[in-house]
Protein backbone atom coordinates (compact mmCIF):
# COMPACT_ATOMS: atom_id res chain seq x y z
CA UNK A 1 0.00 0.00 0.00
CA UNK A 2 1.06 3.40 -0.78
CA UNK A 3 0.58 6.71 0.53
CA UNK A 4 -2.19 8.43 -1.55
CA UNK A 5 -2.78 11.88 -1.73
CA UNK A 6 -6.22 11.80 -1.57
CA UNK A 7 -7.64 16.08 -1.40
CA UNK A 8 -6.63 19.19 -0.14
CA UNK A 9 -7.66 22.54 0.30
CA UNK A 10 -6.01 26.18 0.75
CA UNK A 11 -7.97 28.61 2.04
CA UNK A 12 -6.50 32.34 1.77
CA UNK A 13 -8.08 35.63 2.00
CA UNK A 14 -7.81 38.87 0.15
CA UNK A 15 -9.83 41.85 2.11
CA UNK A 16 -13.30 40.40 1.56
CA UNK A 17 -12.18 37.82 -0.81
CA UNK A 18 -11.65 34.46 -0.09
CA UNK A 19 -10.09 31.77 -2.27
CA UNK A 20 -10.22 28.37 -1.49
CA UNK A 21 -7.47 26.31 -3.83
CA UNK A 22 -8.66 22.86 -3.93
CA UNK A 23 -6.42 19.95 -5.29
CA UNK A 24 -6.78 16.13 -6.24
CA UNK A 25 -9.83 14.14 -6.58
CA UNK A 26 -13.11 15.49 -6.23
CA UNK A 27 -15.29 12.28 -6.33
CA UNK A 28 -18.35 11.02 -3.98
CA UNK A 29 -15.94 9.94 -0.76
CA UNK A 30 -14.67 13.97 -0.31
CA UNK A 31 -17.50 15.59 -1.90
CA UNK A 32 -19.13 16.20 2.02
CA UNK A 33 -16.02 17.69 3.48
CA UNK A 34 -15.45 20.22 0.30
CA UNK A 35 -18.99 21.88 0.54
CA UNK A 36 -18.60 21.91 3.99
CA UNK A 37 -15.69 23.81 3.40
CA UNK A 38 -17.53 26.13 1.28
CA UNK A 39 -20.40 26.91 2.77
CA UNK A 40 -18.31 27.93 6.12
CA UNK A 41 -16.26 30.35 4.07
CA UNK A 42 -19.42 31.17 1.94
CA UNK A 43 -21.49 31.92 5.63
CA UNK A 44 -18.09 33.79 6.92
CA UNK A 45 -18.63 36.86 8.20
CA UNK A 46 -16.51 40.15 6.28
CA UNK A 47 -16.58 37.61 2.74
CA UNK A 48 -18.22 38.79 -0.34
CA UNK A 49 -16.62 36.75 -2.31
CA UNK A 50 -15.64 33.01 -2.75
CA UNK A 51 -13.31 32.08 -5.63
CA UNK A 52 -13.04 28.34 -6.02
CA UNK A 53 -9.38 27.50 -8.13
CA UNK A 54 -9.53 24.02 -9.43
CA UNK A 55 -6.27 24.25 -11.17
CA UNK A 56 -4.61 21.41 -9.38
CA UNK A 57 -7.73 19.72 -9.44
CA UNK A 58 -7.42 16.28 -11.42
CA UNK A 59 -10.59 14.46 -11.32
CA UNK A 60 -14.15 16.23 -10.73
CA UNK A 61 -17.20 13.93 -10.89
CA UNK A 62 -20.35 14.55 -10.64
CA UNK A 63 -20.35 14.84 -6.91
CA UNK A 64 -17.79 17.51 -7.30
CA UNK A 65 -20.36 19.14 -9.91
CA UNK A 66 -22.80 19.64 -7.10
CA UNK A 67 -20.45 20.66 -4.51
CA UNK A 68 -20.24 23.75 -6.67
CA UNK A 69 -23.77 24.28 -8.05
CA UNK A 70 -25.17 23.98 -4.22
CA UNK A 71 -22.44 26.42 -3.41
CA UNK A 72 -23.07 29.08 -5.92
CA UNK A 73 -26.75 28.64 -4.50
CA UNK A 74 -25.97 29.48 -1.15
CA UNK A 75 -23.56 31.94 -2.52
CA UNK A 76 -26.49 33.83 -4.48
CA UNK A 77 -29.01 33.10 -1.35
CA UNK A 78 -26.94 35.65 0.34
CA UNK A 79 -25.41 37.85 -2.46
CA UNK A 80 -22.05 36.72 -2.09
CA UNK A 81 -20.54 36.02 -5.47
CA UNK A 82 -19.08 32.44 -6.67
CA UNK A 83 -16.65 32.40 -9.21
CA UNK A 84 -15.36 28.92 -10.08
CA UNK A 85 -11.25 29.65 -11.90
CA UNK A 86 -8.20 27.50 -13.18
CA UNK A 87 -10.38 24.22 -14.34
CA UNK A 88 -8.43 22.49 -17.53
CA UNK A 89 -8.28 19.09 -18.97
CA UNK A 90 -10.39 16.57 -17.61
CA UNK A 91 -11.94 18.95 -15.30
CA UNK A 92 -12.87 21.52 -17.49
CA UNK A 93 -14.20 19.26 -19.92
CA UNK A 94 -16.58 17.89 -17.09
CA UNK A 95 -17.74 21.37 -16.70
CA UNK A 96 -17.86 21.86 -20.65
CA UNK A 97 -20.25 18.77 -21.22
CA UNK A 98 -22.55 19.62 -18.59
CA UNK A 99 -22.88 23.24 -19.37
CA UNK A 100 -21.64 24.78 -16.22
CA UNK A 101 -18.87 26.40 -17.53
CA UNK A 102 -21.00 29.42 -17.93
CA UNK A 103 -22.68 29.73 -15.01
CA UNK A 104 -19.65 28.88 -12.79
CA UNK A 105 -16.43 30.37 -14.68
CA UNK A 106 -15.74 33.93 -15.48
CA UNK A 107 -14.72 32.97 -19.04
CA UNK A 108 -17.75 31.42 -20.14
CA UNK A 109 -18.50 28.61 -22.97
CA UNK A 110 -17.05 29.91 -25.78
CA UNK A 111 -13.55 30.78 -24.20
CA UNK A 112 -10.85 28.52 -23.99
CA UNK A 113 -8.17 28.43 -22.13
CA UNK B 1 -32.66 10.25 -25.33
CA UNK B 2 -29.57 8.13 -24.13
CA UNK B 3 -30.17 5.40 -20.84
CA UNK B 4 -34.62 6.06 -21.24
CA UNK B 5 -34.95 2.75 -22.18
CA UNK B 6 -32.94 -0.72 -21.58
CA UNK B 7 -30.58 -1.40 -24.51
CA UNK B 8 -27.69 -4.11 -24.96
CA UNK B 9 -23.97 -3.44 -25.64
CA UNK B 10 -22.48 -4.50 -29.43
CA UNK B 11 -22.41 -8.74 -29.03
CA UNK B 12 -19.22 -10.29 -29.37
CA UNK B 13 -16.77 -7.76 -26.69
CA UNK B 14 -13.67 -9.64 -24.86
CA UNK B 15 -13.29 -9.47 -21.19
CA UNK B 16 -9.98 -7.48 -20.39
CA UNK B 17 -10.35 -6.63 -16.72
CA UNK B 18 -12.51 -6.48 -13.56
CA UNK B 19 -12.79 -5.16 -10.13
CA UNK B 20 -15.48 -5.66 -7.75
CA UNK B 21 -15.79 -2.12 -5.39
CA UNK B 22 -16.29 -2.60 -1.82
CA UNK B 23 -17.11 1.44 -1.29
CA UNK B 24 -16.56 5.02 -2.12
CA UNK B 25 -12.73 4.91 -1.57
CA UNK B 26 -12.42 2.42 -4.00
CA UNK B 27 -13.20 4.72 -6.86
CA UNK B 28 -9.74 6.53 -6.70
CA UNK B 29 -8.08 3.20 -7.79
CA UNK B 30 -10.70 2.29 -10.11
CA UNK B 31 -10.07 5.10 -11.99
CA UNK B 32 -6.08 4.78 -11.98
CA UNK B 33 -6.84 1.45 -12.71
CA UNK B 34 -8.88 1.72 -16.05
CA UNK B 35 -6.35 4.73 -17.62
CA UNK B 36 -3.77 1.88 -17.21
CA UNK B 37 -5.25 -1.08 -18.91
CA UNK B 38 -6.21 0.73 -21.48
CA UNK B 39 -2.92 2.26 -21.90
CA UNK B 40 -1.68 -0.59 -21.97
CA UNK B 41 -3.61 -1.97 -25.04
CA UNK B 42 -2.27 -2.65 -28.59
CA UNK B 43 -3.83 0.03 -30.60
CA UNK B 44 -4.50 -0.63 -34.33
CA UNK B 45 -3.06 0.96 -36.74
CA UNK B 46 -5.66 3.30 -38.02
CA UNK B 47 -6.83 4.44 -34.63
CA UNK B 48 -5.94 6.44 -31.76
CA UNK B 49 -6.58 5.91 -28.11
CA UNK B 50 -6.14 10.00 -27.78
CA UNK B 51 -8.41 10.99 -24.47
CA UNK B 52 -10.22 7.51 -24.57
CA UNK B 53 -8.33 6.50 -21.17
CA UNK B 54 -9.98 10.10 -19.74
CA UNK B 55 -12.93 9.93 -20.65
CA UNK B 56 -13.69 6.05 -19.68
CA UNK B 57 -11.94 6.57 -16.45
CA UNK B 58 -14.36 9.46 -15.75
CA UNK B 59 -17.03 7.29 -17.09
CA UNK B 60 -16.01 4.30 -14.58
CA UNK B 61 -16.26 6.19 -11.96
CA UNK B 62 -19.39 7.89 -12.70
CA UNK B 63 -21.52 4.28 -13.45
CA UNK B 64 -19.63 2.32 -9.99
CA UNK B 65 -20.59 5.69 -8.17
CA UNK B 66 -24.10 5.37 -8.90
CA UNK B 67 -23.93 1.23 -8.39
CA UNK B 68 -22.80 2.39 -5.03
CA UNK B 69 -25.41 5.19 -4.69
CA UNK B 70 -28.51 3.68 -6.00
CA UNK B 71 -28.25 0.49 -6.71
CA UNK B 72 -27.81 -2.63 -4.39
CA UNK B 73 -24.02 -4.72 -3.04
CA UNK B 74 -22.07 -6.23 -5.23
CA UNK B 75 -20.94 -3.42 -7.16
CA UNK B 76 -18.77 -4.82 -10.47
CA UNK B 77 -16.67 -2.67 -12.89
CA UNK B 78 -15.79 -4.98 -16.21
CA UNK B 79 -13.67 -3.11 -18.99
CA UNK B 80 -14.34 -4.96 -21.92
CA UNK B 81 -12.74 -4.57 -26.00
CA UNK B 82 -14.94 -4.76 -29.18
CA UNK B 83 -12.95 -3.87 -32.58
CA UNK B 84 -11.94 -0.79 -32.47
CA UNK B 85 -14.16 0.26 -29.24
CA UNK B 86 -13.96 -0.39 -25.56
CA UNK B 87 -16.78 -1.02 -23.29
CA UNK B 88 -17.09 -0.15 -19.41
CA UNK B 89 -19.62 -1.78 -18.08
CA UNK B 90 -21.06 -1.63 -14.31
CA UNK B 91 -23.41 -4.19 -12.33
CA UNK B 92 -25.08 -3.77 -9.54
CA UNK B 93 -27.49 -6.32 -7.75
CA UNK B 94 -30.95 -4.03 -7.92
CA UNK B 95 -33.20 -4.93 -10.90
CA UNK B 96 -35.69 -2.83 -9.82
CA UNK B 97 -34.58 0.19 -9.98
CA UNK B 98 -32.40 1.68 -13.14
CA UNK B 99 -31.07 5.00 -14.76
CA UNK B 100 -33.51 7.13 -14.50
CA UNK B 101 -32.36 11.11 -17.11
CA UNK B 102 -32.84 13.68 -14.32
CA UNK B 103 -32.16 17.08 -15.33
CA UNK B 104 -32.06 19.60 -11.88
CA UNK B 105 -29.57 21.90 -11.13
CA UNK B 106 -28.11 19.35 -8.45
CA UNK B 107 -29.10 16.30 -9.91
CA UNK B 108 -28.78 13.92 -12.31
CA UNK B 109 -25.22 15.20 -13.31
CA UNK B 110 -23.73 11.83 -13.54
CA UNK B 111 -25.69 10.04 -16.15
CA UNK B 112 -25.75 13.19 -18.20
CA UNK B 113 -21.32 13.58 -17.80
CA UNK B 114 -21.53 9.42 -19.14
CA UNK B 115 -23.51 10.54 -22.04
CA UNK B 116 -21.90 13.44 -22.91
CA UNK B 117 -18.70 11.49 -22.74
CA UNK B 118 -19.54 8.04 -24.46
CA UNK B 119 -20.09 7.37 -27.78
CA UNK B 120 -23.19 4.50 -27.00
CA UNK B 121 -24.62 4.12 -23.48
CA UNK B 122 -27.43 2.06 -22.27
CA UNK B 123 -28.61 -0.47 -19.69
CA UNK B 124 -30.51 -3.88 -19.27
CA UNK B 125 -30.77 -6.62 -16.88
CA UNK B 126 -30.66 -9.89 -16.92
CA UNK B 127 -31.78 -12.20 -13.70
CA UNK B 128 -29.18 -11.50 -11.27
CA UNK B 129 -27.71 -7.71 -11.76
CA UNK B 130 -28.64 -4.52 -13.41
CA UNK B 131 -25.93 -3.72 -16.13
CA UNK B 132 -24.98 -0.11 -16.99
CA UNK B 133 -22.58 0.61 -19.78
CA UNK B 134 -20.91 3.09 -22.01
CA UNK B 135 -19.10 2.38 -25.32
CA UNK B 136 -15.78 4.62 -26.45
CA UNK B 137 -14.41 4.24 -29.91
CA UNK B 138 -11.01 5.01 -30.44
CA UNK B 139 -10.78 7.66 -33.32
CA UNK B 140 -9.43 7.07 -36.53
CA UNK B 141 -6.44 8.69 -37.53
CA UNK B 142 -6.89 11.59 -39.79
CA UNK B 143 -6.35 10.91 -43.54
CA UNK B 144 -3.14 12.88 -44.47
CA UNK B 145 -2.86 14.09 -48.31
CA UNK C 1 -4.65 44.40 2.00
CA UNK C 2 -2.38 41.48 1.36
CA UNK C 3 -3.35 37.67 0.85
CA UNK C 4 -3.24 36.13 3.84
CA UNK C 5 -3.12 32.06 3.92
CA UNK C 6 -6.05 31.68 6.23
CA UNK C 7 -5.57 27.10 6.58
CA UNK C 8 -5.10 24.43 4.87
CA UNK C 9 -6.28 20.98 5.36
CA UNK C 10 -4.38 18.10 3.30
CA UNK C 11 -5.75 14.29 3.13
CA UNK C 12 -4.10 11.66 2.60
CA UNK C 13 -4.18 7.77 3.33
CA UNK C 14 -2.14 5.09 3.54
CA UNK C 15 -4.64 2.26 3.62
CA UNK C 16 -6.90 2.35 5.98
CA UNK C 17 -4.95 4.97 7.64
CA UNK C 18 -6.04 8.54 7.08
CA UNK C 19 -3.62 11.81 7.80
CA UNK C 20 -5.10 14.95 7.47
CA UNK C 21 -2.43 17.51 7.47
CA UNK C 22 -3.93 20.84 9.17
CA UNK C 23 -1.72 23.90 8.55
CA UNK C 24 -1.89 27.89 9.37
CA UNK C 25 -4.52 29.07 12.16
CA UNK C 26 -7.21 27.16 13.72
CA UNK C 27 -9.55 29.91 15.59
CA UNK C 28 -13.26 30.07 15.95
CA UNK C 29 -12.90 31.25 12.62
CA UNK C 30 -12.84 28.03 10.51
CA UNK C 31 -13.09 25.42 13.42
CA UNK C 32 -16.41 24.42 11.81
CA UNK C 33 -14.66 23.70 8.71
CA UNK C 34 -12.11 21.70 10.22
CA UNK C 35 -14.32 19.88 12.10
CA UNK C 36 -16.29 18.61 8.59
CA UNK C 37 -13.65 17.35 7.28
CA UNK C 38 -12.37 15.52 10.41
CA UNK C 39 -15.57 13.98 10.69
CA UNK C 40 -16.17 13.19 7.63
CA UNK C 41 -12.81 11.40 7.60
CA UNK C 42 -13.79 9.46 10.56
CA UNK C 43 -17.00 8.63 9.09
CA UNK C 44 -15.49 7.45 5.92
CA UNK C 45 -15.74 3.44 4.56
CA UNK C 46 -12.47 2.53 5.16
CA UNK C 47 -10.90 4.46 7.79
CA UNK C 48 -9.50 2.64 10.90
CA UNK C 49 -7.27 5.48 11.91
CA UNK C 50 -6.74 9.44 11.58
CA UNK C 51 -3.80 11.36 12.50
CA UNK C 52 -4.19 14.87 12.48
CA UNK C 53 -0.65 16.29 11.55
CA UNK C 54 -0.34 19.63 13.39
CA UNK C 55 3.33 20.57 12.32
CA UNK C 56 2.54 23.36 10.11
CA UNK C 57 -0.11 25.02 12.63
CA UNK C 58 0.60 28.49 13.64
CA UNK C 59 -2.12 28.98 16.23
CA UNK C 60 -4.06 26.62 18.14
CA UNK C 61 -6.89 28.20 20.41
CA UNK C 62 -9.86 26.64 22.34
CA UNK C 63 -12.04 26.23 19.32
CA UNK C 64 -9.13 24.21 17.66
CA UNK C 65 -9.09 22.32 21.15
CA UNK C 66 -12.65 21.34 21.22
CA UNK C 67 -12.71 20.47 17.29
CA UNK C 68 -9.59 17.70 18.11
CA UNK C 69 -11.43 16.93 21.26
CA UNK C 70 -15.28 16.41 19.15
CA UNK C 71 -13.64 14.31 16.83
CA UNK C 72 -11.79 12.17 19.02
CA UNK C 73 -14.90 11.39 20.31
CA UNK C 74 -16.41 10.87 17.45
CA UNK C 75 -13.76 8.48 16.63
CA UNK C 76 -14.29 6.63 19.54
CA UNK C 77 -17.59 6.34 18.77
CA UNK C 78 -16.85 4.14 15.98
CA UNK C 79 -13.88 2.32 17.11
CA UNK C 80 -11.79 4.51 15.30
CA UNK C 81 -8.24 5.18 16.54
CA UNK C 82 -7.71 8.75 16.81
CA UNK C 83 -4.18 10.80 17.46
CA UNK C 84 -2.87 14.09 17.34
CA UNK C 85 0.72 14.92 15.63
CA UNK C 86 3.81 17.09 15.25
CA UNK C 87 2.37 20.10 17.76
CA UNK C 88 5.40 21.97 18.54
CA UNK C 89 5.87 25.62 20.17
CA UNK C 90 2.77 27.54 21.38
CA UNK C 91 0.66 24.80 19.84
CA UNK C 92 1.92 22.32 22.13
CA UNK C 93 2.11 24.87 24.94
CA UNK C 94 -1.91 25.18 24.47
CA UNK C 95 -1.76 21.50 24.39
CA UNK C 96 -0.25 20.77 27.51
CA UNK C 97 -2.09 23.96 29.27
CA UNK C 98 -5.23 22.43 29.00
CA UNK C 99 -3.74 18.51 30.17
CA UNK C 100 -4.85 17.22 26.69
CA UNK C 101 -1.33 16.27 25.31
CA UNK C 102 -1.64 13.08 26.80
CA UNK C 103 -5.27 12.24 25.68
CA UNK C 104 -4.47 13.20 21.73
CA UNK C 105 -0.93 12.48 21.38
CA UNK C 106 0.92 9.31 21.33
CA UNK C 107 3.94 10.87 23.43
CA UNK C 108 2.06 12.01 26.33
CA UNK C 109 2.84 14.84 28.53
CA UNK C 110 6.24 13.98 30.03
CA UNK C 111 7.95 14.03 26.82
CA UNK C 112 9.00 16.96 25.33
CA UNK C 113 9.89 17.35 21.44
CA UNK D 1 -9.95 29.65 41.51
CA UNK D 2 -9.10 32.60 38.58
CA UNK D 3 -12.10 34.17 36.96
CA UNK D 4 -14.35 33.03 39.50
CA UNK D 5 -15.49 36.64 41.24
CA UNK D 6 -14.78 39.88 40.12
CA UNK D 7 -11.32 41.31 40.45
CA UNK D 8 -9.38 44.68 39.16
CA UNK D 9 -6.37 44.95 37.50
CA UNK D 10 -3.55 46.85 38.95
CA UNK D 11 -3.96 50.56 38.80
CA UNK D 12 -2.02 52.66 37.26
CA UNK D 13 -1.31 51.16 34.10
CA UNK D 14 -1.03 52.49 30.58
CA UNK D 15 -2.36 52.04 27.19
CA UNK D 16 -0.23 51.36 24.40
CA UNK D 17 -2.77 50.30 21.63
CA UNK D 18 -7.07 49.54 21.20
CA UNK D 19 -8.36 47.54 18.67
CA UNK D 20 -12.07 47.03 18.21
CA UNK D 21 -13.14 44.11 16.54
CA UNK D 22 -16.05 43.43 13.96
CA UNK D 23 -16.11 39.72 13.54
CA UNK D 24 -14.10 36.18 14.07
CA UNK D 25 -12.12 37.42 10.86
CA UNK D 26 -10.21 39.60 13.02
CA UNK D 27 -9.02 37.32 15.11
CA UNK D 28 -5.74 36.94 12.76
CA UNK D 29 -4.99 40.21 12.27
CA UNK D 30 -5.45 40.97 16.30
CA UNK D 31 -3.05 38.28 17.32
CA UNK D 32 -0.35 39.62 15.08
CA UNK D 33 -0.35 43.00 15.50
CA UNK D 34 -0.43 41.92 19.74
CA UNK D 35 2.84 40.29 19.09
CA UNK D 36 3.92 43.11 16.92
CA UNK D 37 3.56 45.66 19.33
CA UNK D 38 5.05 43.93 22.41
CA UNK D 39 7.97 42.93 20.14
CA UNK D 40 8.66 47.11 19.65
CA UNK D 41 8.68 47.85 23.40
CA UNK D 42 11.16 48.87 25.27
CA UNK D 43 12.44 46.01 28.00
CA UNK D 44 13.73 46.95 31.23
CA UNK D 45 17.57 45.85 31.14
CA UNK D 46 16.68 43.09 34.14
CA UNK D 47 13.60 41.80 32.12
CA UNK D 48 13.11 39.94 29.13
CA UNK D 49 10.23 39.70 26.48
CA UNK D 50 10.84 35.88 26.48
CA UNK D 51 7.30 34.24 24.90
CA UNK D 52 5.13 37.19 26.26
CA UNK D 53 4.28 38.41 22.64
CA UNK D 54 3.43 34.49 21.73
CA UNK D 55 1.30 34.00 25.29
CA UNK D 56 -0.28 37.30 24.71
CA UNK D 57 -1.44 37.17 21.15
CA UNK D 58 -3.05 33.94 22.22
CA UNK D 59 -4.81 35.08 25.39
CA UNK D 60 -5.87 38.63 23.72
CA UNK D 61 -7.45 35.57 20.72
CA UNK D 62 -9.46 33.92 23.35
CA UNK D 63 -10.67 36.88 25.71
CA UNK D 64 -11.67 38.22 22.55
CA UNK D 65 -13.56 35.58 21.14
CA UNK D 66 -15.59 34.75 24.32
CA UNK D 67 -16.85 38.55 23.84
CA UNK D 68 -17.52 38.24 20.06
CA UNK D 69 -19.49 34.47 21.33
CA UNK D 70 -20.23 35.41 24.70
CA UNK D 71 -20.91 39.05 25.23
CA UNK D 72 -22.40 42.22 23.67
CA UNK D 73 -20.60 43.79 20.86
CA UNK D 74 -18.55 46.45 20.47
CA UNK D 75 -15.38 44.06 20.94
CA UNK D 76 -12.75 46.17 22.29
CA UNK D 77 -9.31 45.10 23.11
CA UNK D 78 -6.65 47.12 24.69
CA UNK D 79 -3.33 46.32 25.25
CA UNK D 80 -1.75 47.93 28.81
CA UNK D 81 1.53 48.68 30.08
CA UNK D 82 2.47 48.78 33.92
CA UNK D 83 5.78 48.50 35.35
CA UNK D 84 7.53 45.13 34.49
CA UNK D 85 4.55 43.83 32.96
CA UNK D 86 1.75 43.84 30.38
CA UNK D 87 -1.84 43.80 30.22
CA UNK D 88 -4.99 42.65 27.61
CA UNK D 89 -8.32 43.96 28.78
CA UNK D 90 -10.82 43.17 26.66
CA UNK D 91 -14.79 44.97 27.10
CA UNK D 92 -18.17 44.12 25.95
CA UNK D 93 -21.68 45.66 26.51
CA UNK D 94 -22.76 42.52 28.30
CA UNK D 95 -22.35 43.52 31.67
CA UNK D 96 -25.03 40.67 32.84
CA UNK D 97 -22.99 37.55 31.43
CA UNK D 98 -19.79 37.34 32.78
CA UNK D 99 -17.20 34.47 32.67
CA UNK D 100 -17.68 31.45 34.24
CA UNK D 101 -14.93 28.71 34.54
CA UNK D 102 -16.34 25.61 33.08
CA UNK D 103 -14.64 22.24 33.21
CA UNK D 104 -16.27 19.56 30.42
CA UNK D 105 -14.09 17.58 27.84
CA UNK D 106 -15.70 19.80 24.71
CA UNK D 107 -16.25 23.30 26.67
CA UNK D 108 -14.02 25.93 28.81
CA UNK D 109 -11.04 25.30 27.47
CA UNK D 110 -10.66 29.87 26.61
CA UNK D 111 -10.51 30.77 30.02
CA UNK D 112 -8.66 27.59 31.08
CA UNK D 113 -6.20 28.27 28.16
CA UNK D 114 -5.77 32.32 29.47
CA UNK D 115 -5.62 30.80 33.10
CA UNK D 116 -2.47 28.88 31.88
CA UNK D 117 -0.36 31.44 30.00
CA UNK D 118 -1.26 34.44 32.67
CA UNK D 119 0.29 35.40 35.87
CA UNK D 120 -3.12 37.20 36.67
CA UNK D 121 -6.69 37.60 35.40
CA UNK D 122 -9.71 38.70 36.33
CA UNK D 123 -12.92 40.98 34.93
CA UNK D 124 -15.51 43.31 36.56
CA UNK D 125 -17.48 45.97 35.31
CA UNK D 126 -18.14 48.98 35.82
CA UNK D 127 -21.89 50.87 33.79
CA UNK D 128 -21.21 50.51 30.25
CA UNK D 129 -18.95 47.41 29.53
CA UNK D 130 -17.43 44.19 31.56
CA UNK D 131 -14.13 44.01 31.30
CA UNK D 132 -12.40 40.69 31.45
CA UNK D 133 -8.42 41.08 31.98
CA UNK D 134 -5.31 39.07 31.73
CA UNK D 135 -1.60 40.20 33.27
CA UNK D 136 1.96 39.18 32.05
CA UNK D 137 5.13 40.03 33.96
CA UNK D 138 8.08 39.88 31.94
CA UNK D 139 10.55 37.55 33.22
CA UNK D 140 13.88 38.76 34.85
CA UNK D 141 17.31 37.59 33.27
CA UNK D 142 18.62 34.67 35.61
CA UNK D 143 21.55 36.16 37.99
CA UNK D 144 24.65 35.19 36.59
CA UNK D 145 27.14 34.33 39.50
N1 LIG E 1 -27.11 1.87 -10.84
C1 LIG E 1 -28.29 2.47 -10.59
N2 LIG E 1 -29.24 1.83 -9.86
C2 LIG E 1 -30.42 2.42 -9.61
N3 LIG E 1 -30.76 3.65 -10.01
C3 LIG E 1 -29.84 4.35 -10.73
C4 LIG E 1 -28.57 3.80 -11.05
N4 LIG E 1 -27.89 4.73 -11.78
C5 LIG E 1 -28.70 5.80 -11.88
N5 LIG E 1 -29.87 5.59 -11.25
C6 LIG E 1 -31.02 6.52 -11.18
O1 LIG E 1 -30.82 7.54 -12.12
C7 LIG E 1 -30.86 8.81 -11.49
C8 LIG E 1 -29.91 9.77 -12.17
O2 LIG E 1 -28.58 9.38 -11.94
P1 LIG E 1 -27.41 10.44 -12.09
O3 LIG E 1 -27.55 11.13 -13.41
O4 LIG E 1 -26.13 9.76 -11.84
O5 LIG E 1 -27.70 11.56 -11.01
P2 LIG E 1 -27.77 11.55 -9.41
O6 LIG E 1 -26.93 10.42 -8.96
O7 LIG E 1 -27.27 12.89 -9.08
O8 LIG E 1 -29.23 11.39 -9.08
C9 LIG E 1 -30.56 8.55 -10.04
O9 LIG E 1 -31.15 9.50 -9.20
C10 LIG E 1 -31.16 7.18 -9.83
O10 LIG E 1 -32.53 7.29 -9.55
N1 LIG F 1 -17.00 37.93 27.63
C1 LIG F 1 -17.90 37.08 28.15
N2 LIG F 1 -19.20 37.43 28.28
C2 LIG F 1 -20.12 36.60 28.81
N3 LIG F 1 -19.81 35.35 29.23
C3 LIG F 1 -18.53 34.92 29.13
C4 LIG F 1 -17.51 35.76 28.59
N4 LIG F 1 -16.34 35.05 28.62
C5 LIG F 1 -16.62 33.84 29.12
N5 LIG F 1 -17.96 33.76 29.44
C6 LIG F 1 -18.63 32.60 30.06
O1 LIG F 1 -17.66 31.72 30.56
C7 LIG F 1 -17.83 30.42 30.02
C8 LIG F 1 -16.49 29.75 29.84
O2 LIG F 1 -15.74 30.37 28.82
P1 LIG F 1 -14.57 29.59 28.10
O3 LIG F 1 -13.69 29.00 29.12
O4 LIG F 1 -13.95 30.51 27.12
O5 LIG F 1 -15.25 28.36 27.36
P2 LIG F 1 -16.34 28.23 26.23
O6 LIG F 1 -16.28 29.48 25.41
O7 LIG F 1 -15.91 26.99 25.53
O8 LIG F 1 -17.66 28.04 26.93
C9 LIG F 1 -18.60 30.63 28.74
O9 LIG F 1 -19.38 29.50 28.42
C10 LIG F 1 -19.48 31.83 29.09
O10 LIG F 1 -20.63 31.40 29.76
Amino acid sequence: MTIDDIWSCMVSRDGAVCTVALAGEIDMSVHEAVLAVLLLEIDASGTDAVRVDLAAVSFLGSAGLRVLVEAKQAAEARACTFVVTGAKGPVRQVLEISELLGLLTEDGPSTSL
Amino acid sequence: MPFDRTSLPPPGSVLLTDWTLAGSHDLRRLRADVADVLAGQRIPAARMLDAVPDKMSTAASELATNALCHGAPPTRVSLRRHAGAFIVDVTDADIHRFPVPVTGPTDGWGLRIVDGLADLTGWYTDEQVKHVWAQFTMPLWPLTA
